[in-house]
């Protein structure tokens, strides 16, 4: 399945990004370059939407990590929404499922 | 040749990740792993390919071969064995991180570094090989039986 | 080897279907076919292997090679290039139904007999060599310039 | 992705059908089964939405004229509903567009 990830910018400080697909080797680049820019902002929050996920690997979650690391330098949140139970296994195998703020996981 | 077991032959690149993928759908399934399961076998495969194209190969396309196979023991449990031959410079691993993960902190999270480390919590054996050539890989999965088995 | 061969050996299940059709993804992809045809070359790849999973073997799980490939021709043009080979009996084809596909009313349908025509209709080649101890089928198709050129 | 198919009996002889997902040699026989005990119907409606299939081959279609048949015989109808591009490219291949009844295809 084709990666398709749309940004939606609420505000200056608020964005929203939808995740479709599986993220893996081939696809994670794509996801990499949609939120980079988002990394950029200097204050705020991003949300993740990952309730069309249904694979993620570690390449995939390398890219969230710079995104915890970007909440962590500018004090902002960075969100992981409606993880699928399969991506959640995942997170919770890697032990990052407490390093993570995480909503309405279905697990 | 083994009636359960699919052989891959290819040059490495990311965009046949998906074959593999489908390669240990088939298998999975035909143990009746649930999806929780098919999705950690699945991933520890695709981790050991994405390193063998990236850093094995450096993304050059070269060859490999895939092995997808499911022995059924004496006792008649089954266990899912998945071989990886690359032509790559032979790697060394010790110093590898085999060992359990460590639950870790924002502060010290880094990206990357993940791979390994999920590949030896999700399969039962880990064997690497140093051949003249190249490495060959074996990953070993034991369905579990207490994870929740609930078939796609 | 041909960089963009991919080949695989198993024995012929149903089940499998999805692993020939995840080659034939990754080989439509990257001469970029549009949905439409990416679709009609998976569907006769498909169509040639229940023929040989359900005539050729009858259901019993026998040794296949599937092999995808891309062809570069000398002026850049590319074509696809599939390839069974199956250790059945050897079939005749004299008789098949190689030509247009007639359009029929709803009284003089059948279910069934629909595969073999539609591999015609949708590959540019379709050839069939008797070996001693099987078969060798090969399918070529060459991408259309002007049919809605969409990449999926 | 997994055949899923749902039968929903509106009245002694309306019937929908809903199919989810790819109908090839491995998953044909799911459809065919679920078709099947319809076509033991004297009279009426056989309704199948094909929205949520992506890919169909002979097997399916073969499936499917066994419900033309039935149509025909019982003085019934048999319609099919929302077929996606792909799918509907198949049947005009087959040259099958103008045999079945078809409603609202994308094409
Ligand atoms: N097949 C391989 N060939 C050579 N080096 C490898 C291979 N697999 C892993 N490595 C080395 O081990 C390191 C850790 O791998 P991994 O845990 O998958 O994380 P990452 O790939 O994100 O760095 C890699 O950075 C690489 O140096
Ligand atoms: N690989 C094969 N080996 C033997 N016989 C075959 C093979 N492929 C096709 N046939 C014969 O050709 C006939 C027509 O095949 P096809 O058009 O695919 O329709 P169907 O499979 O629905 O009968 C089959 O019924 C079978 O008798």
């Amino acid at each position: 399945m084709k990666l398709d990830v749309k940004v939606e910018k609420i505000s200056d400080c608020e964005a929203w990004v939808r995740v479709k697909g599986d993220v893996n080797i081939q696809s994670s680049p794509v996801l990499r370059a949609k939120l980079k820019p988002l990394f950029e902002q200097k204050k705020g929050e991003i949300h993740i939407d990952l309730s069309g996920v249904s694979f993620m690997d570690s390449s995939g979650i390398a890219t969230l990590v710079e995104g915890l690391q970007w909440a962590r330098n500018t004090n902002g949140r960075f969100v992981l929404h409606d993880l699928q139970e399969t991506v959640n296994d995942i997170f919770v195998l890697a032990k990052l499922d407490a390093v993570f703020e995480m909503v309405g996981s279905q697990a | 040749m083994n009636m359960n077991k699919l052989s891959l032959q290819l040059h490495a690149t990311c965009d046949c990740v998906l074959v593999l993928r489908s390669m240990v759908n088939v298998l999975c399934a035909r143990s009746k792993l649930s999806a929780i399961e098919q999705n950690r076998v699945g991933l520890a495969v695709d981790e050991l390919y994405a390193n063998i194209v990236r850093h094995g190969y450096q993304g050059q396309p070269k060859p490999l071969i895939f092995e997808a196979d499911m022995l059924v023991e004496g006792h008649g449990e089954v266990s899912l064995k998945f071989t990886f031959r690359d032509y790559a410079p032979v790697v060394d691993i010790s110093g590898w991180d085999c060992g359990d993960i460590e639950p870790c902190c924002a502060e010290n999270m880094t990206p990357g570094g993940l791979g390994i480390p999920l590949i030896h919590a999700i399969m039962d054996e880990v064997k690497h090989e140093a051949m003249e050539d190249g490495n060959l890989w074996v990953l070993l999965y034991r369905p579990k039986k207490n994870e929740g088995r609930k078939i796609l």
